[in-house]
């Protein structure tokens, strides 16, 4: 394994120390795993919290600022955290008019946060969730865990967090952030493998000429295993796994991102946008804003998400509000 | 069963886990993500610390704070699944002394926990299908008047077997469904680590 | 190779249409490879223009917008561009007030922008050229080429972007610039090689406990090889580097910047981040401002730079001017 | 030469860079950035495009136009190396027919350029380990009265072998020297491409 860390078990704490250090605005509690906006909790505003394993870089740490979390708690590497740093999260930012957390859906995400709303919601603290479930890799079906939650987590706090920051209320913030949820739709392809620390090699092994179709970010096989393609080709069915199960109609508006999952160069990623924006130019669909980067990484995997999002009127001032963290940062 | 047997039993597990740790990860990583056997070295690590540490007034005080360090130590899905397990176990075994039959409730109230939390029906290629087996196996040896010890060593047997029969499912709960059909020819590790668990139980029942 | 690519012949083409598609409020020519701001030269402000081989994205591209580039003409991958992808650049933004150069010190980049300049000079634009060189890697004597110019390159381009900005004079701009470069160091060590698309292979083979150290931005190898250690000693042994190089006193200020070469996750990022942090604070150094995060990168190469630059009372207030660029935004 | 041999020539060179594109990538690669061969034939090519389609009324023409495209198209260090190299030799040929001792004067400009330009000795591990040699043997061939072919061939054998010799050196110029001691034991690219020039020169002279 090829990595800078000093050991596998104080990897985590140890990148969380140097997070902390690079970006005195936030409060890092290197003990408990929680990490909030250094001034507290903002009278007045609704607190947005989220967190999950870590391993995503820059979610959901870097997505901790004004206007968008207000807190976030790590879990161990593709581990979601456990229910006390979520309500030690909440807590720190709870204003009195109540939190939305932000989930993804995978089964120890759920499960955990939802024993942390639990107890706050026994200490009188209100809690609503947004589940995040915008991969179409996976069937929502009832033999599977339902769709996972991937790179549109980007876009619900990225606009969530723009709704708490303007003064919405709790039903209404989380209200925006299930609609642009349900509005999303993302589809990831892996190139490599990627090496937890703890495991200290690839989770699986990959021939030079193959891909895998379907990933999800923690490191799993995909649906499916291919040939490597041409850019275009493999975008292609990208695009078509995501419009098959959300069409867009010609003359719809979408945000597109096109995340990497953490090895990927940006001329790659920039590669891959170009062809986005040729498919869904044919469908008559116009990107509106469009983001381009790594935003929730799967540690070293080279591959990446490409996430639409059709645009609704409210979806697009509430993108465009300013943004001031780690890892996104407009307008201020 | 006492409290010393509780607390060896933790211990067996945190010894059975710490051996077995990679071939968990190991599993995981063909069906997952590859933490099974770091999420449980790191919950059970701290479930001996903390039952060592503690002064219990039942056999239910210790699988009770078993399980509250496992919810508040491991995360992902094993850290509820677990943690509640012990939960519910330990809220059934009140007392400095337990027989057979309160442990086999006791079970029952874990896996019935385990079911109602991850939704998982046997066949689902879960902890659930080591567990369930366990459980009936267990309570069918005490009906039969056999001991802790017996029992336990029927619970272990009955998991295993539960265990190896993961392999050839599909999975339908956890992240191993992901993989859809490619989930089929792998052991499901929660199932795998669930047998450790009651053959530690098992071990430390002979010895006590 | 495993990359989003169509062709290998078409990758640059390709990922250069991409970032157009995602930055309209750029001007991409695809034909001449010249980026600039999409309005054009800006009334009484000295254009800032730069240029290098491509692969190292975001530099320089990424870095084009207000309060940074007017303008960025990227070469092939790895080869510095053309004098006719220079003096178009210059031409596009030239405002009357002259243009200042950014070149890092490559033989090749050296000579590209030298023959630009003379050409710029005979149609009677003012052109200054700023050159970066603080990589300590490379020992800056007749024997070699020189120091090469590596991290430093963002800070230079972001402190003269904002002096260009506020509207200082063209030597001005260009002084700034080169106390900028005086005043830092760089040390780079590279994981893995990386792959140009027209190699299709590793630029070198690398065991997998094995580093290169003392490495460049072009995938070449480094000044030595040594056995992995832990982050701790590695980032140890650049930071002496560094510093031998330029000793920084107690009390002394610095911006420190942590590069990721395009193939390391943020998280490793910042673990070596901490570190650098904990070693100066023991030298009493302490750092004002830090940039964590992929800014001159060498394609897919794991690795990361250290920069440090010893902030100068105007430093400060440049580097922290507004800035919005895809690669680097903040302040508007 | 003629205006056609001097054709003859830049197609020669096109067609051996094309050919030995990899090769001249890979030694790159070993000390340097490994875009050498990639970035001759996209060089050549085009200057080849470029004299096919114009209607040069010299040999200097021919070579001036080639200079030009290689600048205009090449970049990274060997595109002004080459580039004005060409240009250099172009500028002192300015006739229809020109004889050896004007070609073996253009050679000399053309090396005078490359060191002015880089700033290269003999022995720098440089492609002036190839060039310099290159124009003495061109030089002393015509001195003793051979003609072009004669002449063309003892600089191509004298680049060849100096590029050769390039391999024991350690590199004070260009980005092979950022390998200190390291760059020892590669031959060096430019030093090989410029034999490839030369050999092209002799086999146009052999032929024309
Ligand atoms: N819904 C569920 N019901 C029962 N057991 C489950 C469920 N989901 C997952 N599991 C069990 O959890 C195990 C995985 O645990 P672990 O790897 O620690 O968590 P995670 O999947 O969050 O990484 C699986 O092998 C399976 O036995
Ligand atoms: N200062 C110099 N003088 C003469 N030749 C040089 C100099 N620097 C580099 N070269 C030649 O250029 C060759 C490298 O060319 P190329 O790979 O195309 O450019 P780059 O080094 O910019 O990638 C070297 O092998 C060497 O022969
Ligand atoms: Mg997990
Ligand atoms: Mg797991
Ligand atoms: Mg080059
Ligand atoms: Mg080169």
């Amino acid at each position: 394994m090829k990595k800078f860390l000093n050991t596998a078990d104080t990897y985590l704490t140890d990148a969380l120390a140097g997070f902390a250090a690079a970006h005195p605005e936030l409060s890092v509690n290197l003990e408990s795993k929680v990490v909030t906006r250094a001034r507290g909790p903002v009278a007045g505003k609704v607190g947005l919290v989220s967190g999950g394993g870590s391993g995503h870089e820059p979610l959901h740490t870097g997505f901790v600022g004004e206007g968008m979390l207000d807190a976030a708690c790590p879990g161990e590497i593709f581990t979601s955290p456990v229910p006390d740093q979520a309500t030690e999260a909440v807590r720190a930012v709870d204003s009195g008019e109540g939190t939305v957390l932000v989930v993804k859906n995978y089964t120890g995400d759920v499960m955990n946060f939802e024993m942390a709303a639990e107890l706050l919601g026994e200490e009188g603290l209100q809690v609503e969730t947004v589940l995040v479930n915008d991969d179409v890799a996976v069937e929502d079906s009832t033999f599977t865990a339902g769709r996972r939650g991937t790179g549109a987590t980007l876009l619900v706090e990225k606009i969530a967090g723009a709704s708490a920051a303007r003064g919405d209320a709790l039903s209404e913030v989380a209200e925006v952030g299930r609609r642009v949820n349900a509005a999303s739709r993302s589809f990831a392809v892996a190139l490599t493998a990627c090496t937890t620390p703890s495991a200290g090699r690839p989770g699986f092994e990959l021939p030079e000429d193959e891909i895998e179709v379907g990933v999800g970010i923690h490191g799993e096989p995909g649906r499916r295993r291919e040939k490597l393609r041409s850019a275009g080709e493999i975008v292609s069915d990208m695009v078509d796994a995501i419009l098959d199960d959300r069409p867009l109609e010609s003359g719809a508006e979408a945000i597109v991102v096109v995340n990497g999952m953490g090895g990927t160069p940006l001329s790659e990623l920039y590669l891959v946008y170009g062809e986005v924006a040729a498919l869904l130019e044919e469908r008559g669909v116009s990107i509106v804003r469009s983001a381009v980067g790594d935003y929730v990484t799967s540690l070293d995997m080279a591959g990446c998400s490409i996430t639409v999002c059709e645009a609704q009127e409210d979806f697009l001032p509430l993108w465009d509000a300013p943004v001031n963290t780690p890892g996104l940062r407009w307008g201020v | 069963m006492d409290i010393e047997l509780a607390r060896a039993w933790v211990r067996g597990i945190d010894a059975a886990v710490e051996r077995e740790r990679e071939r968990l990860g190991e599993l995981d990583a063909a069906v997952g993500d590859g933490d099974h056997g770091e999420n449980l070295r790191r919950g059970f690590s701290s479930a001996v610390e903390a039952v060592e540490a503690m002064d219990p007034d039942s056999v239910g005080a210790v699988l009770t704070k078993t399980g509250t360090t496992l919810v508040s130590r491991v995360g992902g899905a094993s850290g509820p699944l677990y943690g509640s397990a012990f939960r519910a176990a330990g809220k059934r075994l009140a007392a400095e002394r337990v027989e057979p039959e309160d442990v086999g409730a006791a079970l029952s109230a874990a896996l019935e926990e385990v079911r109602r939390l991850g939704g998982a029906q046997t066949g689902d290629k879960t902890m659930v299908d080591a567990l369930a087996p366990a459980v009936d196996a267990f309570l069918k040896a005490v009906d039969s008047g056999g001991g802790l010890s017996e029992a336990a060593r029927a619970a272990a047997d009955a998991a295993e077997e539960g265990a190896r029969a993961t392999e050839p499912l599909q999975a339908r709960k956890g992240r191993a469904s992901y993989l859809g059909e490619r989930s089929i020819g792998h052991l499901d590790p929660g199932a795998v680590s669930t047998a450790l668990v009651l053959r530690a139980l098992a071990e430390a029942a002979a010895q006590g």
